[in-house]
This record gives C-alpha cells, structure tokens and sequence, in this order.
C-alpha cells in the first residue's frame, strides 16, 4: 500500500469558477500540471495576499477536485476564518492565483476490491470523494460518514449519497442526520457493512476517536492530519506530530511530506503538540539545549 | 554582456552569491525536487548538533505582519546521519555545501567541528551562535563577545585550513560589531547575519501565545531593516571580512539592497517557504538588476552604498575599458 | 453589557486604555481636526526638549515591509514653547496628557521635569531614553540600566508625587528585563515599551542608505513581535509594574495582544500616520472584543495569557454574578 | 493671499473611471465630503495595497479637478513607480479607494483680475487648472508654460490650450514644443504677456528655477513642493523643508500642513535636504544630541 512521491509543480492558476456550498467556499482552477500528477490525498498550497501582502505563508488545501477541462482544473474547499482565507473568498473568476502542488502523501489504496468506510468532518469530508472514486474504480465498496457541528457544515452530503452504498449523516445540534458525532456511528457502520478498511480526514480529536474504532475493529484506518504548515514542501519543519515507524521509534515526522496520510494507529494522537519522551531527539534522551 | 557573479567566502570561490539561509532548506533534497541546487552559489545546511533532536512542539510557527516567527529547536537527524546521509547526498551532487553547526557548549561545537574536518564536501562551516550555552545558564552564545569568539576560536582551531568558518551573528546583540570584531578576532573568516530576533505573538482567541515554546524567531521582510542596519554597521567597521546578507529577502532588489550594504553572499531563508525557487529567482533579478545598471561584476556592487556622498560608483570606471 | 474600560497608571484612572504614541501626534491640534481627543484615555506628547530642535535633514522616512523607518530627530519647539502653548492648549480641552521628555544628559532630563513639575495638565512623565547620552560617547540610555536608572531617579526626585513617571524602553537592550527593573528600583511608577529598533534602508536606485540620517527606528507592524515578547518578558519578570504597551498597533486585536501580554494602557503611533481615527477604532474594536469574549472590565484581561495552562480565565468567575 | 484651513475628512470612495493619459494614469473617485471643501493646491493622501497590505504609509497626489457629479468626484494623476502607485494603477471601476483629503495649504488667489503665467512640470501641471479655472473666474489672464521630459510626459497641453491666453510647452528631448526646459522660456513668457504673478507645480529644481526667473521679474510666485511623506496630516513630522518665516526666521516647516503651497521665494531650495545652521533648532544652536 506504498506509493511513489510525485514531483510537486508551482503553477500560476487561473481561478475559474467560485461558488458558495453552505458554510463553505470553493474555488476551482485551472492549474495544468498538477492535475495530471494528482492522487486522492493530496493537497495544494496556494499564495495568497496578492502583490505587497504582509501574509508570507501559503495556505494549505486538500484538493476536492480534478477535472481535465481546460487543461485541468484544481477544486478546493475551505472556511474563511483568518486573513488568508477571507483574501481567498474574495477572489473571482479570471483572477490568478498562485498553487503549489500536488503534495504530500495521497492515500494508499488497497489491492483488492473491499469495502471501505470514508469518515469526513467539516470541510474535511471534501478530499474523500476522489478517494471513493479512486476506491470504486478498483471494484472497492464505498460507505460514507460524514459529520459536523450543523447541518451547513456537513460538506458533500448528496454526492456521498449518489456515490456510497451508504451514507450516515451526524450533526452535532442535530440538524441533519443523528445527532452527535461521526464515532458515535462509526462502530454500527462498520458492523453492518463488514467494512475491510477505514479513510478518514477532518478534526485531529476526530481522527483519534475513528483510529480508536477502527482499532477496536483491527481494520487499517488511513487518517489525513491536519497541522499548522509554513511551507508544505518539507523544508520548515514546523507542521511535525508524532509517528510511530516501521522500527516502532516515535519520530516527529512532517505531516505535508511524510503526510498528511498516515496509518492511524501510527499516529500518537494524544501526544500531538507535545514531544514524547521516547521519540527520537526528545531532550533527555538527547542534548538539552534549545535552540 | 553578463555579470561576472562569482564571489568569495574567504579563499573558496563560488559561482554566484546565492545561498539558501540555515535551517530553510531542510536536508536539500526537499528543493532538489523542484530545481538542480548545484545552480546555486550554495546551500546551506541547517545547524546540526552531535545528537539526533526532536525541536520543540507544536504549534511552531505563527504568521506575523510581513514576517514569520517559528520555534522549530533545532530538529534534525544528528552528526552521524547528516555525515551518513545527507552530506554525502549533497557531495555526489557537486552543491557546494556550508554546513551550519549548533551546540550548547564549546566543546560540542569543536566535537562538531573534528566530524567534519574530514568529511568531503564541506564547503564551509557556518557556526550558528544562537544556541543557549548550557554552562551559562542558557545564554545565547550570540549575545555575548567573549563566548561567541571562544566558540569561534575553538571551532576554527580544528578545522581545515582551506575551509573558511563563519561566524553567524544575531541582532539582538547589545553592539554587534563588537561581537563581530570579537568573532574575527578569535579566527572567524567570515560573519553572518542575521539570525532570527526573539519575538512573539499570542493567539487572540485561545489568549494563550501563539507558539507552543512561548517565544520564537522572527523571520521575513520584517526584519530586513534590522538585518540592512547590522551588515552595514558590521561591513563599516571591518570592511575586508567577507559577509553573508540575509533576512527577508523576497526579491533580487532584496539581495542588491544586502549587497550595496555590504554583503558579498546572500541567503534566502523565508522565502523558500513561499517560492521553492526562491533562491534562483533572486539569483536571476539580482543579475538583471546588476546588469541595468551598468556592473560588469558584482564585487564593484559589494559595499558601494558607502562611498561617500558625491563619489561616484566604483563601477563607473570600468567604463573606461568598455564602449558605453 | 458594556465593558469597564478604565484603566490605571500608577495612582491615575484613565477613562480607557488607548494613548497616542510620543512623536506620533506632533502637537495635538492635527488631530483635533478629526475628532475630540478627550475621547483618548490619554494623548503622549512629542518628546519634548529643553531648547527647540529642527531635526534632521531629509529625506526623514522610508516604508519597509509592514514597517516604517523614520529619524525625524526629536523635531519640536522646545520646552518654553511647548508650556507656553501646546500644553495648555491640550489642558484647556481637559485631555489626559502623558508629557514626553527627551534629553543628552541626566541634567538636561531634570531640569525638563523640573519645568513640568509645576504645569497644570500633566497627567504623566514619560521619560524617553532613546536618547543618546552625550556624556557617555552618544551611547543610547535605554540599553544600560544603570545610565536608565539614574535618570528616572532624578526626573522621579523632581516630579511632584502625583505625577507619575513613566520608563520608555527599546528593545535594542540587550535584556530590556534587567533595564526594567532598574528603572523600577530607580522609582519608575510605570513603563512604556518598545521604543523603535534601529534600522535601515538602502535606496537601491540612488543606490544610497534611504535616509538622511543613514539609520532610524524602525516602527509598525513589523516590529509588534517584538514589542509584544519585550511586553510579556517584562510583565512576567514585574508583575505589578503598570505597562503601557506599543508596537505596530493597528486594530483593536493587536491592542488586546499587547492587553494579553500584560499592558493596562496601548499606544498607537504609526497607525495614525495612515488612520488619523486610528486610536478611537482601536478603542471600539478592543472593547468590542473584549465583550464578545465575556469581559466585564479591561484589567481582567491584562496579562491573561500568562495564567498556566489548564487555567480557566480569570473573568470566567464573574459568571457565577451574570446570567450568562 | 491666506487662505484658511479646512478640516480634511477621511472618506472611503468608488472609483468611478480610470484612464490613461499618455505616460500617466488617472483615477476618478466618487469622494463626497472632500470636494464640497477643494480649493485649488489641495491634495488628498490613498491607502494602497488594500487589505492585509504591507505598504503602511498612504501615498499623496495633487487633485487634478473635482466635479460634483455622484455627489462629488476627485480626480488625480500619477506615474506609476513604486509599489503602491503600481498598485493604483490596477484599480478598475466601481473599486474602493480610501481618500484623506483635501490636504494641505491651498493656492492663495490674488484679488484683482492680474496677469498669472502657470508653470507646471512633468504631472505637476495636473493640479494647475482647477488654479487656472479659480483665477479666471476672478477675471485674471491665465498664460501656461508647461515642461516635461518628453511628450508623453507632458500633461494637459491640449487643455492648456484652451484654457490660456497662451500656452508654451517644453520638452528636453524637443519631442514637444521647444527643446529645453520650463525656465529657458518662462522669462520670454512673462515678459511678453506682462505677468503680474506666477504659479508653479513640478520638481523642486524646476520650482528652485522658477522661483529665481520671478523674482528676477520682481514678481510673486507661489510654488506647490514635493517632498517625503508618511502621513499628510502633519502629524509625522517627516515632510519638512527649510522655510523663511514672516520673521525671517528659517524653520523647518511640514510641506503636508504649512504647505505644500509656499511663496518662492520664502523655500531655501538650496538647502532643501539639509538643516541650514542658522534654521530654528539647528544642531549647534540649541542641544546637541541626535535623538
Ligand atoms: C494538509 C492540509 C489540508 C487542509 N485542507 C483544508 C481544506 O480543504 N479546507 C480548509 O478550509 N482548510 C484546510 N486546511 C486548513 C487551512 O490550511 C487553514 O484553515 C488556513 O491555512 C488558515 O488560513 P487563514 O489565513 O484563514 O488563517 P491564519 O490563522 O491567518 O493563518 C496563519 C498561518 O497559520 C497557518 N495555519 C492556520 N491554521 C492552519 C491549519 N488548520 N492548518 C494548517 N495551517 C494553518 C496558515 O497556513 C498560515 O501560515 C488544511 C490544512 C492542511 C495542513
Ligand atoms: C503634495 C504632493 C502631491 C503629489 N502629487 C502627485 C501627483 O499628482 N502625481 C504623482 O504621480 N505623484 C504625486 N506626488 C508624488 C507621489 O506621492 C509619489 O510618487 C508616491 O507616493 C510614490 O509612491 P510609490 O508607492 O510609487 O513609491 P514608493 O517609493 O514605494 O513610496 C514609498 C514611500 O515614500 C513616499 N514617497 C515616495 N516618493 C514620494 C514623493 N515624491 N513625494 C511624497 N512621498 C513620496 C510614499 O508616500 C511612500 O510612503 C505628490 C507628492 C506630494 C507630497
Ligand atoms: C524555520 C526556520 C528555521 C531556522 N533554522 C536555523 C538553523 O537551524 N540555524 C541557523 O543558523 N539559522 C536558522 N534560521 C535562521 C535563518 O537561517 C535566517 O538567519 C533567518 O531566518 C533570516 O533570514 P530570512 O528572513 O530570509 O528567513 C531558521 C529560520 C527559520 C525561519
Ligand atoms: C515618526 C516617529 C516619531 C517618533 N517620535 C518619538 C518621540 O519623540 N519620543 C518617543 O519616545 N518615541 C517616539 N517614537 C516612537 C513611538 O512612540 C513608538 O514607540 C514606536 O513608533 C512604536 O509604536 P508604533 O509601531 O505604533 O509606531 C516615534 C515614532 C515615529 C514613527
Ligand atoms: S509545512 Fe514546512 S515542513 Fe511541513
Ligand atoms: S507628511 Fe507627516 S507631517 Fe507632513
């Protein structure tokens, strides 16, 4: 289930459509280049700020959706909270904007045609539709989970319903679907579907309880992380959680490069924003200055 | 007609003045992806220390007005691995290599510095001075004259002779051309700076500060003010040290500001979060820039904004042996 | 429910929290055009000094990134001037008045807050010591907590007891800490910080440092990290020591940046040279932050992000009386 | 000749048109508030770079002409150089522009219908025909030399034309009128057409130069300066020049408040640039630290 890095590209984007899906905003754009290097999972990293900005980091995105039209176009999905997001939603159609991609790891995809449940909160649920696609393509069956804290935060509702066997809806505020949240369904999903394997993005609280289910289950959970990024290429080391290897040491490995798709039971989810003890390089073990 | 880019670090020669700033760069290979960093004048490594470290946690970056403070403490694989991999790596590449080093004593800087006196593919070492010194209760080594030098002098005392060690220096000194000239007189034959001042941002929401370590280094366009004022200060005191310009350059007229000021290497630091071809973009704008104005070289550019009010430019007399 | 905004320096309420930065509202009367600046918690003067002073030469400003580098040079009519007109202007519209000083020696520093000592209408004395000390080689006063620490001695021996003084420190210290408490161990009531960094610009087309005077302090965004770490180092070393707090202020978040960190008054400077309004939307926009986060009064939140973590706020007891 | 000081509003306006004149842009921006206070010699200071901007000073620009259309409109004229005259030069109609204005001393106006030769340089000329249209409507003769460095940059030639008894153009490259510069004619002009007074908007050497034909002729002349500015509202202290006061006094005054409008012959142009010994304050005449 390993797949080869692709050679990210810097593109300059022209936006082509903006529409408004409930609580969120979507840009598609043409971004050649990317497209054709695209796997489920993957996200872009987009400028934004426009010439003279004060904002120098890019704002990283999962990337919704790829079309071939007009020599590829990019979607994305995203709430405006801070400056970057509200310059974002104000963009235009023929606006240009400035896109590095695709990166990270995308999600590995199993060899055999098994059902899989897709677990998506908030805007996180937008990256999974590629994978179902990818999922079906292979002869997989695909039932969605989808949750948020109100019923215009639930993303993709009716494409999850045209696409999955099944779809589970959760509000928090129960104002679609069950009330509560997406791991408070989770197991009885799982259960009725006799599901093989587990794709989930959203919330990293959230993460962690579908880890834990899946791992109650002894099913592979594949979970895309979401941590503060700089640059999203592998150079500024700020977007760090613990992982668990291969050779069972805790490294505090970059969510855009070794990620943001890890192995769920991989991730110390209750250790994230903290250097464990036992991870390599973790003072005591190591020197103690702090640079 | 091009520019003849090439400079000098003390005796090495290097293609161009571009470099990518300590830290920015990861191990290289991350860049590698996007361009062949053999056409850069350099890369510089990020600060390696004796042991493997895991930095500090996260949140570790928070965005700031034109600026970027981060805390990443110093995360990296340790000597034996940089020495296993990643030089070795950037060595079969022919990129030139100044490998930046960090310690919390001086005898861990020198121990450093014995690990790679013999390891081919040093183009140079960068002794990044903004480490706590552990055996003065955490003090930036930076901030102080007497233990940047003692640093300095140890390092430079088990080093190569052929490769040159710099010192790298940090604004929030009280008086940096005192460290400076403290740092040249201990051996350094080269400086740079600047490092990242301290700052901080607290996250209005949470109202708890924005990074995990409390403070943090401010990077960016920020503080290129402060990075222009400490090369020139530094470049006016010791004209004849060679010194690396860095913080905040987005752009070559950034690099062409650095130069004028004193700088005859530049790093991109920053920026490369924002462009992954930072560096040879500065490169190229440097170069136009250089042209349009009539260098032949970029060593006339190097210190020129010092000549005093009514001299012309150094460069102006090579017009003599050219057609303009 | 609206906010209690009042806020105290040393033994003076303030209406609310929000002065004008020293330098940064020339004699008041600008700004009167726009709005009524009773409207303030309190308006800074220009630095004033004993004899007037034309500056220096231009060009005196230059925009950086997120910054603006200035060297005005304390331009002002000088003290006579100043009590004779600009002071009772200000006190006739009952505007709360922090009167800044500037001086080259302590004498000069005392025999400024000797001639404000009897003048009706000052509410404060804000000391600026980023001023070079004539009998110490021009070397700036806030970078040596002694030299700091004498002078406020002497303006606080001076000043009638009612009146309090007020520290300006630079973040060019090389521990504005141990600065701070020296000037609190000399009898400051107060302090006030960041002064502006030293920067520099160079003027890539003339090819020439940008200013005049070659270097200046460098205000604005930029710098609120800085100004925001030297806030929080200060009130976590200090704690009862009232704080005003500046930096880059724009908008009512960074004013509650600098609240968080532990100022009980914020100054706007370089914001007005863009918003004459700047310093009443900064007030609306942080009481109205302050209220949408359940605030009742302004000095629950001083210092708030300082409380460990795991700590509720502070104001979240004031629940327990509301209805919330 | 003085004129009172108005109170400037600060106004967020639309930008109604942009155009370009030759090697400049113009702007029209509705701006209700600053027009109903224009007097001619005002200028009105625009943020730039918009939200989340890193340029934090506004940029100053003389008003070319205002009309009462939509309420009021001004328009201004600018070369774009730097970063935020760039900027400028990319708004589109119905864009928002946040305008300070009217600013600064505006041109005092003499009171009997007398002769006034107008010299403007390079966009300088801009501001000088709402000056030509006031002067006119009290009777006076209006004669106009306008200069530049080529033809493009020539503006209002044609306006000129129509609005002067005569109007002499300059160009030192001789793209234009007569090769030279405005000062090479404007002592033929004034003498030919008898000026009793002369207005100037330009480069401070072209304004140092006119100043020394008028007072040569013995007659008054009223410059308009250009100098660094960080605020326009006097407030900085940035914009000063060497001026002799009513007293004889040299003080260093702000173009933004006691100017930008000053009698030639007051601006110790040869001085600009420095702190002459003998200004008020002057390092050496009262204390000596820097500050
Ligand atoms: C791999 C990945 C995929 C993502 N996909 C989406 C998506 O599809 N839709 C969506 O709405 N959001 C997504 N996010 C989060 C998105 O990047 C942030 O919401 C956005 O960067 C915030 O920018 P801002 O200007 O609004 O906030 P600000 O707080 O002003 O951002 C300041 C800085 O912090 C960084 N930052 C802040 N929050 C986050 C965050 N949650 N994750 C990473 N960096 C952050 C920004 O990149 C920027 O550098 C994703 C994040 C990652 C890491
Ligand atoms: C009273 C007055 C009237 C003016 N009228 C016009 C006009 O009608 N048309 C026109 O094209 N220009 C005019 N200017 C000049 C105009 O203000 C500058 O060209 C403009 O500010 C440059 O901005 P920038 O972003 O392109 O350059 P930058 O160099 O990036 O500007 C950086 C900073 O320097 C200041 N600055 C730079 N050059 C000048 C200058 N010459 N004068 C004042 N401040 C400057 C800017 O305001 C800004 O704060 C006038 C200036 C003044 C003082
Ligand atoms: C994320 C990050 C990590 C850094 N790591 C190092 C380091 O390991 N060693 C070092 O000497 N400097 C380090 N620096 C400082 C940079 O090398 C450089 O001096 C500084 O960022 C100013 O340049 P810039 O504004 O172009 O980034 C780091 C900076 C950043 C932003
Ligand atoms: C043009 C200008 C003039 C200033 N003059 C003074 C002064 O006279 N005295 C003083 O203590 N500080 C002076 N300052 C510093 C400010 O009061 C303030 O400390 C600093 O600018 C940081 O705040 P800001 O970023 O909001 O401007 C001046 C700053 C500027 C930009
Ligand atoms: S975001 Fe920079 S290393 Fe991951
Ligand atoms: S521009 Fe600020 S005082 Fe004139």
């Amino acid at each position: 289930m390993r797949e080869t890095p692709v050679t990210p590209v810097q593109v300059t984007g022209t936006v082509l459509t903006t529409r408004r899906v409930d609580a969120y905003h979507a840009l598609t754009v043409v971004a050649p280049g990317i497209v054709e290097r695209f796997r489920p999972g993957h996200f872009v990293a987009v400028a934004v700020g426009g010439p003279g900005t004060s904002m120098l980091t890019r704002r990283a995105f999962s990337v919704h959706d790829v079309k071939p039209d007009y020599g590829g176009t990019v979607e994305f999905v995203f709430t405006a909270g801070g400056p970057g997001t509200a310059w974002l939603a104000e963009r235009r159609a023929r606006d240009t904007l400035d896109l590095v991609g695709p990166l990270g790891r995308p999600f590995p995809l199993p060899r055999d045609p098994v059902t899989c449940v897709l677990v998506g909160g908030e805007y996180g649920s937008a990256m999974l539709f590629a994978v179902a696609d990818a999922l079906q393509r292979r002869g997989c069956r695909v039932d969605f989970v989808l949750g948020a804290a109100s019923a215009d935060r639930v993303f993709g509702a009716l494409r999850a319903r045209r696409m999955g066997e099944t779809t589970t809806l959760t509000t928090e505020d129960g104002s679609l679907g069950m009330r509560g949240r997406v791991t408070d369904v989770l197991p009885g999903v799982i259960a009725d579907v006799r599901a093989d394997a587990v794709y989930a993005c959203g919330p990293m609280e959230m993460l962690r309880g579908v880890t834990a289910v899946a791992v109650e289950f002894d099913i592979p959970v594949q979970v895309a992380v979401e941590e503060r990024m700089a640059c999203g290429i592998g150079v500024c080391m700020t977007c760090v959680l613990p992982v668990i290897g291969d050779d069972g040491v805790t490294r505090m490995v970059r969510s855009c490069v070794e990620g943001p798709v890890f192995r769920g039971e991989r991730v110390r989810f209750d250790d994230v924003g903290t250097i464990p003890f036992d991870a390599l390089g973790a003072p005591g073990g190591g020197t103690r200055h702090a640079g | 007609m091009p520019v003849d880019m090439r400079t000098y670090l003390g005796h090495v020669e290097l293609a161009n003045p571009i470099t990518t700033a300590a830290g920015c760069a990861a191990s290289g290979t991350e860049l590698a992806q996007f361009f062949d960093l053999g056409r850069l004048g350099a890369v510089t490594t990020r600060s390696i220390t004796m042991a493997p470290r895991a930095g500090r946690p996260t949140p570790r970056m928070a965005e700031t007005p034109s600026g970027l403070l981060a805390a990443v403490g110093l995360q990296g694989p340790g000597v034996d691995a940089f020495l296993a991999r990643e030089l070795p790596w950037l060595a079969q590449r022919n990129v030139r290599t100044v490998v930046s080093i960090g310690g919390g004593t001086v005898a861990e800087y020198t121990a450093l510095a014995r690990r790679l006196t013999d390891a081919p593919g040093v183009t140079a070492v960068e002794v990044n001075l903004s480490c706590p010194n552990i055996e003065d209760r955490g003090r930036v080594f930076a901030l102080d004259g007497a233990a940047s030098a003692e640093v300095v002098a140890s390092v430079r005392s088990v080093m190569r002779y052929d490769v040159p060690v710099v010192a790298k220096l940090s604004p929030d000194a009280l008086d940096v051309v005192s460290v400076a000239r403290a740092c040249v007189d201990g051996g350094a034959d080269a400086l740079s700076m600047i490092n990242n001042p301290l700052g901080m941002s607290i996250d209005t929401d949470a109202m708890r500060p924005s990074l995990a370590a409390v403070t943090g280094g401010l990077s960016g366009p920020a503080i290129r003010p402060l990075a222009v004022r400490c090369v020139w200060q530094v470049h006016a005191a010791l004209p004849g040290v060679p010194i690396i310009g860095m913080g905040g350059v987005l752009t070559g007229r950034d690099a062409f500001e650095f130069v004028l000021a004193g700088a005859c290497v530049v790093a991109v630091g920053t920026a490369l979060f924002h462009d992954p071809y930072a560096g040879l973009r500065v490169l190229r704008e440097l170069e136009e820039i250089l042209a349009a104005r009539g260098f032949h070289r970029l060593a006339d550019a190097v210190g020129l904004a010092h000549r005093p009010p009514g001299a012309t430019t150094r460069h102006r007399t090579d017009f003599e042996e050219s057609p303009l």
